[in-house]
């Protein structure tokens, strides 16, 4: 039925399949929908969070869809400033998710904010030392660049191609779309960091508190250094669960390969680093305020040191190890590992940048906080889910996402 | 179905060539900006004129009100009835007592006069005044600072209002409850006069050009 | 700055606690609950979102019967200066909308609540937790709206605030020394509610940059190290993080002192 | 010409342009940020004009003086009154709260006659003049069948022209059943009249004592006048005095303290004897004193005397092993008590709310003999109660004359207790009992100033015997728990609303008069009860309406303080500034003429008991009281619930204070659930490990646990007198239970 709108020279299951899909995936939309406006509309007592979790599980999950979402303009900036032109066929893929990422992250801030009809506040009022002001500028901005680089992709659908000046103007955007590109890594290396700079600041919390360089703390550097490591393992993870699901190779083996060892050669970077903040952090700045490492994660058994551990040793060393060699990287077991391990590791290493920061008492004689979301808080982060699911859906369905897939799964007529 | 069949359409239609879709163009293109100019068009009549006159809702003042005939007959000005309470609070608009000081029965026979001496000071009932200068409730503003301290005049904020003779209308945001006066007549937000507007901005500038400080937020907050 | 406006000195308000006076009996919290309309819903129990910009902590020694001892500490927003005492403050800084700022006539840190959208990003760079957040809409039940002071303006739901030094006293204490035409007001007339409710004298409130005033006297703050105090038997909470607050307690108990910062085990000396 | 799809395209983005161009939208998005920085459910405080009136706080027996701050006619602050010579400028928390109360969801609005069943809480709003004429018919009728004395009174005080008209009112209408809320002063002023022969209050002046012995009383929570006690606490700090604290947990007062001694509770007076021995054996006391003033110190003929018995029977083994204290700190404590130029030894529980054990505070007053320091500063004194009601005489008719003669129903003034004024402890149980006999039943109660059916021990005692009662009359102006249990509310103005005096604030050295006024004009159809009681009597005629001259409860006020009015409404508060208290030469009223060591009750040492055996119930529980949670007539408004810990109260949970060593061998940890029985009943609370309460022994406090007022407070906690009751002391007839035995299990 909408053959029309497919496009050419590739197969799609049937349509009342795809409907079924998106019906199950909208259900569970809905449910955020409707978690959303009780938020908006009865406020954010609604959540569980409270004085001392002003920050909780949204937050979380902005600054991990950010981190996943850096695998957008990392891509993009390999392939455009630094020309790995093979990732060509992928950054259609990494586009998408960024774009997923960067409206989902925003939708998330429009909920989380208790005065959402003020939101604009942040930008006309802004407060040029706060590191919330640097984020939301760069990140509209860059959600801006990627909505540009969104945009060439819708329009090459079949029909939307058809039009003259829709196929034009999506011709003359490939040509400019370095510029972007180059936009795009440039604010993102600032709103990554300036993501890691929210927490990195705060010197009124011994845990979250890093010295830095210049104005940005080195959480400021961090994070943008594991959104980029990181990134391309989430973009890898997308391409491997779509390729699972349409039962097809979508991408050349070597493509893969080169964006895992590129992530490979950049987390393992990333985790000396980190092992020398860690370091530094541990054993001097913390003890500068009175606490030692262990104050950190003798909290409770949900702050624990394993933390550290599986965050450095576990979703660091092991993904850097098998990334890096090639042996690694084609073992199909060890490779899906590798990358699954990746995304875990940022996600935690947001996780304790928010939560835990929370948890860990200030005050010596106030104890560990400890929280957990209402079902309103996870349904509203549950609906970025469902909704990227259904984007990449109708991405996949009807735009040419993929371009190496025509080459690689010939329709036998 | 029907849909394939348009796109069919279309596509044999401009997919021919690109000579083609010129030439149409010209004829098409026309409308095209036809359209886009009544759109343009309609949607700023709608912005600078219908919108403000839906915004505001026109209200009377209860008592038509002679500023003119009042600063005559005073001695002391605007202070003669809007006057500083000893712990230097001002008291704004008067209160029914202090009118009824001299209008315990009516002096004139100003249809004006005579409906507030029957319909209030008879009934000791408060005139529930429409207050153009109300400002959010989130503001603190002394009175005593900048009259009796900076010695500014009153017509600097709140314009020659000692010279009406008689009550402009009221207009209130239906959206935030306030009069016209914060925002200013002008609906772009333009000014001219010092008391054109009433926002946090014009406070801002005026301290910023008085003091070289644009202040602290307690200075104006509350 | 112009300096033709510049007539007032420079203040730094802030507060001294007596500790060993303060009974813990809670006026100040319900003083300044009063004073601020601060609202109250049917269950309070849950502190995590109780509003109480003034929250007296019980502290125990630890001991066991009968070496036990107890302590209380109240609360205030701490108006932190922050790092070098320029005014940066751990809240203050991190505000991206300009909702909080920080006097530098008076040293207190603002709350603007209509400017402030509720990302509660400062209450995360609080470590005193003195900022709360509006998470529901204030409701005062029957007449008790008639209670509520025009003086302070009520908080919508969604929005932080906190302690304010009762701000307004200080507004309503210049506007009297205005309308009897002096610029300059006494030490008596700008008390925070607290103080004044305090029954057991236990608080006091002023210039600490005034060497008349009596927080100043009690605590003797070190001009050298941002307002440290110089009186052993006073500390600041959490001095080691460099947020300089302007609340100073004093306690003649050691244990108590120490418990005002965080100490590495074995780490003997006090302050570096 | 073919309008197409691109046409309305083209269309729309010119319309978007437009409005781009437009202020629309850029307005809409100011105004609607501005619309939330003004919801109209988010209320605005009207502005005005500032004005101040100052007054009596009336909440509690303290006499604060308070400065209401007024915006046009609205109520927004209560702050300490300056100079007052009570509070000076200081307040409590239950003060400062006190417009919650004024404008609180919790008062009652007009007269309400129950329709429902009792206490189930169905009213009818009734008009004040059927209400009044509906309880003078019933009391014309009980007149009418001799049964006069069958009507009685609960008044949360004795003192002042209120109770009084309430008391006269009941005289000339023939009952004696005149009955107050008991308090520690019953036993102070009784302790006073058996060893001094003097009817008169306590004054206890700690502000310039400079060694303060207290046994467990919590003077920073809210013993005495609190905020007096808390000032005193600080200038005795300030001056340099010690303020020594003696009870088995560690309160507030141990804790800020300069010792705090913990004691097996129910043991003071044997420690207080154990003291008196240290200072008798070491030869400390007060020479002057003993030698000249005191009578009973030394043998007489046939009795032994004070000095040979606690020489004799109170030797400091035996003394350290009923107390648990130590010997040498006992010998320490003795003669630093003695050595201290101002002691002061004061006694009395927590608040001060239950009477306590005549013995004890005899024992302990016997201290405060031996360093002589009555009437003297920093000493307690005996302050007459000021002496300005003086009405008419009561013309009696036989009807009322029969009445009177009637035994009390509680028994005070009886053979057994001819001492007591009034034994409320013993009301309920008298009812209950059903003994008829030489007693009666009661047919109508009026209760005002009064909420008996929380605050006496052993509620459910009380509300049966509530329910034996035909009509109950409350006044109260909140809908508190007897109101709630009531036939008929007359609802009283709030302090705030109405004139009444306050004589003889509790623990004053100088006889005090203060007043309340009216701060705001009365918000509902509510009346001054003293105007009711004049309605009352003019509506019972003959000899009872006779004796109320007044029209007005105000005129009657007016009149009765007579020249002291004037300076009452000015400055709120009378001191009879002239007084001392009598030097030793004329201070004393006994036979002797001298201070009366023999009315010591001192032949028991042992603890004062409590009920329960100890093989049931191995712990014991205490109650404790905090300045934040009121437990009096009044409960706690809104703002200072807010302020009582989450380990005290969280959710609709109470928890009770316990030592982890106890807790452990009742295998309960913090936070745990467990089932808490005593002989009065069971219930379920919350584990708070305690560090600072001894071993065996478990508190809960007392204010919680209401069932009436407002949501705020309703249905929070547990009611701590749900799991106590009264034990009688033999001598005065008062509740002495300082305790109950108990249970805890996990739940």
């Amino acid at each position: 039925m909408d053959s029309a709108l497919i496009p050419e020279g590739v197969k799609r299951c049937p349509l009342w399949k795809f409907a079924l899909g998106i019906i199950i995936v909208g259900v569970v939309l809905l449910w955020g929908v409707y978690a959303m406006f009780l938020c908006w509309f009865k406020g954010l007592n609604q959540t569980n969070m409270n004085d001392a979790y002003g920050f909780a599980i949204w937050i979380w999950a902005d600054l991990a869809v950010i981190a996943l979402g850096g695998g957008a303009f990392f891509t993009g900036f390999l392939r455009y400033i630094v020309g790995k032109d093979e990732l060509k066929n992928i950054i259609n893929c990494t586009i998408v998710i960024g774009f997923i990422c960067y409206s989902s992250a925003l939708l998330i801030l429009a909920i989380d904010i208790g005065q959402p009809l003020r939101g604009w506040f942040i930008f006309w009022h802004a407060n040029v030392h706060s590191m919330l002001t640097e984020v939301a500028f760069c990140l509209s901005c860059y959600f801006a660049v990627l909505t540009i680089e969104y945009l060439p992709l819708i329009l090459e659908n079949r029909q939307t191609d058809k039009i003259p000046f829709f196929h034009n103007l999506s011709h003359n955007l490939h040509e400019v779309m370095a510029v972007f590109a180059a936009t795009g890594a440039f604010l993102s290396f600032f709103h990554q960091g300036s993501l890691g700079g929210v927490a990195g600041v705060l010197f009124g919390r011994p845990f979250a508190f890093r010295e830095g360089v210049l104005i940005w703390p080195w959480t400021f550097f961090l994070f943008t250094w594991s959104a980029a490591a990181y990134g391309p393992c989430f973009s890898l993870l997308v391409t491997r669960i779509i390729e699972k699901i349409t039962k097809k190779q979508l991408v050349k083996q070597n493509v893969i390969e080169l964006l895992a060892k590129i992530s490979g050669w950049m987390i393992a970077t990333y985790i000396v680093a980190k092992i020398i903040d860690t370091w530094y952090w541990a054993a001097v700045t913390a003890p500068s305020n009175g606490f030692t490492l262990l104050d950190f994660y003798s909290g409770n058994a949900l702050y624990g040191i394993w933390i550290l551990v599986l965050e450095i040793v576990i979703c660091g060393i092991v993904p850097a190890c098998i990334l890096i060699t090639e042996k690694g990287r084609k073992n199909k077991l060890a490779f899906t590992t590798a990358i699954i391990l990746g995304v875990v590791g940022v996600s935690l290493n947001r996780w304790v940048m928010v939560l835990q920061v929370m948890a860990v008492p200030v005050l010596p004689f106030e104890s560990w906080n400890l929280y957990y979301p209402s079902w309103q808080e996870v349904a509203t982060t549950v609906l970025p889910v469902a909704y990227g699911i259904i984007l990449i859906m109708i991405s996949y369905r009807y735009l040419p996402i993929f371009p190496q897939e025509k080459e690689l799964n010939p329709i036998e007529s | 179905m029907s849909t394939k069949e348009n796109a069919k359409d279309e596509n044999t239609e401009n997919g021919s060539a690109d000579q083609d879709n010129k030439g149409r163009g010209d004829s098409s293109s026309g409308f095209i900006i036809l359209f886009f100019i009544v759109g343009l068009v309609a949607s700023l009549v709608v912005g600078w004129i219908v919108f403000p006159k839906l915004l505001y809702s026109r209200k009377k003042q209860p008592i038509d009100f002679n500023h003119v005939i009042h600063v005559e007959a005073v001695d002391e000005g605007c202070e003669s009835c809007h006057f500083f309470r000893e712990d230097g609070t001002f008291s704004g608009i008067p209160k029914l007592e202090q009118c009824t000081d001299c209008h315990e029965e009516a002096q004139g026979e100003d249809p004006n006069e005579i409906k507030f001496v029957e319909e209030y000071v008879a009934k000791e009932k408060e005139v529930p005044w429409l207050i153009y200068s109300r400002q959010p409730d989130c503001v603190f503003f002394s009175h005593v600072a900048h009259v009796k301290m900076a010695k500014m005049d009153c017509a600097t904020c709140h314009g020659p209002v000692g010279e009406s003779e008689h009550s402009k209308v009221y207009e209130k945001n239906r959206v935030t409850g306030y009069s016209r006066d914060i925002w200013g007549k002008n609906i772009s937000g333009f000014k001219k006069n010092t008391y054109d507007r009433m926002k946090m901005d014009d406070c801002a500038q005026c301290h910023e050009k008085e003091t070289g400080d644009k202040g602290s937020c307690f200075q104006c907050h509350k | 700055m112009n300096k033709e406006h510049k007539d007032t000195k420079t203040k730094k308000f802030g507060m001294v606690i007596d500790l060993d006076l303060c009974t813990g009996c809670g006026a100040c919290m319900v003083a300044c609950m009063a004073e601020n309309n601060v609202p109250f819903k049917e269950d309070e129990s849950n502190k995590l979102d109780s509003i109480t910009w003034m929250r007296v902590y019980k502290l125990t020694n630890g001991k066991s019967f009968p070496d036990t001892d107890i302590c209380y500490i109240p609360r205030p927003c701490q108006h932190c200066g922050g790092i070098g005492d320029h005014g940066h403050s751990p809240c203050v800084s991190v505000c991206p909308a300009t909702a909080t700022d920080y006097d530098h006539e008076t040293g207190i840190v603002s709350q603007i609540y209509t400017r402030c959208f509720g990302c509660r990003y400062c209450m995360a760079a609080c470590p005193y937790h003195a900022r709360y957040f509006n998470w529901w809409d204030p409701v005062w039940p029957g007449d008790m709206k008639e209670s509520l002071s025009p003086n302070v303006s009520p908080r919508m739901r969604g929005v932080v605030e906190k302690c304010s030094f009762c701000f307004h006293r200080y507004q309503q204490a210049k506007d009297r020394a205005y309308a009897n035409g002096r610029r300059e007001i006494e030490e008596n007339e700008y008390q925070t509610a607290c103080t004044q409710a305090c029954p057991a004298g236990a608080i006091t409130f002023g210039d600490l940059n005034n060497p008349e005033h009596q927080v100043h006297k009690l605590v003797n703050p070190d001009p050298k190290h941002c307002g440290r105090p110089k009186n052993p038997k006073a500390f600041r909470l959490l001095e080691r993080l460099q947020t300089n607050p302007k609340v100073y307690y004093i306690s003649s108990r050691e244990w108590v002192r120490r418990a005002g910062d965080n100490y590495i085990k074995n780490e003997s000396k006090q302050i570096a | 010409m073919k309008i197409d799809r691109r046409s309305f395209l083209s269309l729309g983005v010119g319309a978007v342009a437009g409005l781009t161009l437009s202020p629309l939208p850029w307005k809409m998005m100011d105004d609607s940020s501005i619309w939330t920085q003004m919801w109209p459910w988010t209320p605005v405080p009207e502005d005005g004009e500032v004005s101040y009136v100052n007054s009596t706080c009336t909440l509690c027996p303290g006499g604060c003086g308070i400065l209401v701050r007024k915006v046009n006619e609205r109520a927004v602050k209560i702050e300490g009154l300056k100079g007052h010579p009570v509070n000076d400028g200081g307040i409590c928390i239950l003060g400062l709260s006190g417009l919650q109360l004024l404008y609180g969801p919790t008062r009652v609005k007009t007269p309400l006659k129950r329709v429902g069943k009792r206490g189930e809480g169905r009213w009818e709003k009734i008009s004040w003049d059927k209400a009044i004429s509906e309880v003078a018919e019933k009391l014309k009728n009980l007149r009418k069948e001799n049964k006069p004395h069958t009507v009685g009174c609960i008044s949360g005080s004795a003192n002042g022209t209120l109770p009084k008209l309430i008391e006269r009112f009941l005289t000339v209408y023939g009952s004696p059943n005149f009955m107050k809320i008991p308090s520690i002063q019953d036993s102070y002023e009784l302790t006073l009249h058996l060893t001094q022969g003097v009817q008169a209050l306590a004054g206890v002046d700690i502000e310039n004592s400079d060694f303060v012995l207290s046994f467990g009383s919590g003077i920073i929570d809210g013993w005495g006048s609190p905020v007096r006690m808390f000032k005193a606490n600080s200038a005795l700090k300030k001056s340099g005095g010690r303020l020594v604290q003696i009870e088995p947990r560690l309160s507030n007062t141990a804790a800020k303290a300069d010792r705090w001694i913990p004691i097996n509770p129910g043991t003071e007076a044997a420690l207080a004897l154990g003291l008196a021995h240290v200072i008798v054996k070491k030869s400390l006391y007060h020479k002057d004193f003993i030698e000249n003033y005191a009578s009973g110190f030394y043998d007489k003929t046939g009795d032994n005397g004070f000095k040979r018995f606690v020489l004799d029977e109170c030797g400091l083994d035996k003394i350290s092993k009923i107390t648990g204290v130590d010997k040498t700190v006992m010998e320490t404590l003795a003669k630093n008590f003695a050595k201290a130029k101002k002691p002061i030894a004061i006694s009395g529980r927590g608040q001060g709310k239950s009477p306590g054990s005549l013995n004890e505070f005899m024992a302990v007053h016997a201290l405060n003999a031996l360093v002589g320091n009555i009437n003297k500063k920093g000493g307690i004194s005996a302050v007459p109660e000021p002496d300005f009601i003086n009405w008419p005489e009561l013309e009696m008719d036989a009807i009322a004359a029969k009445g009177m003669q009637k035994e009390r129903l509680d028994g005070a003034g009886s053979n057994k207790f001819p001492d007591t004024g009034s034994l409320l402890n013993r009301f309920a149980q008298s009812i209950n009992s059903g003994e008829t006999g030489k007693k009666y039943p009661m047919e109508v109660l009026f209760v005002a100033g009064a909420n008996p059916c929380y605050t006496m021990p052993d509620t459910k005692t009380t509300k049966k015997a509530f329910g034996k009662i035909p009509f109950v009359v409350s006044f109260s102006p909140y809908m508190d728990e007897t109101a709630q249990n009531a036939d008929l509310i007359l609802p009283n103005h709030t302090c705030l609303e109405r004139y009444e005096d306050m004589p003889a604030p509790v623990g004053l050295t100088k006889p005090v008069i203060c007043l309340s006024k009216p701060v705001v004009s009365p918000l509902f159809d509510t009346k001054q009860t003293g105007d009711v009681i004049i309605a009352l009597a003019k509506a019972l005629s003959g000899n009872i309406s006779k004796a109320f001259v007044w029209d007005s409860y105000k005129t009657c006020l007016e009149k009765t303080l007579g020249s002291k009015w004037d300076v009452l409404v000015e400055d709120g508060i009378w001191v009879d500034n002239d007084f001392t208290a009598p030097a030793w030469e004329n201070a004393f009223d006994t036979p002797s003429a001298k201070f009366e060591f023999y009315a010591l009750k001192t032949d028991d040492i042992n603890p004062v008991k409590i009920e329960g055996d100890d093989n049931s119930y191995p712990l014991v529980l205490m109650p404790y009281d905090s300045v934040r949670l009121a437990n009096g007539f009044i409960g706690d408004p809104p703002f200072v619930v807010k302020t009582v810990s989450d380990t005290v109260l969280k959710g609709k949970d109470s928890f009770v204070e316990i030592n982890p060593e106890t807790a452990k061998s009742c295998g309960l940890s913090q936070g745990n659930y467990a089932v808490l029985s005593t002989p009065k009943g069971t219930a379920m609370v919350k584990i708070n490990l305690f560090e600072g309460i001894m071993p065996g022994i478990i508190a809960l406090p007392r204010g919680l646990g209401h069932t009436a007022y407002d949501k705020y407070l309703a249905n929070k906690g547990l009611n701590v007198n749900d799991l106590i009751g009264p034990v009688e002391d033999s001598v005065s007839g008062l509740d002495t239970a300082w305790g109950i035995r108990a249970k805890l299990s996990k739940a």
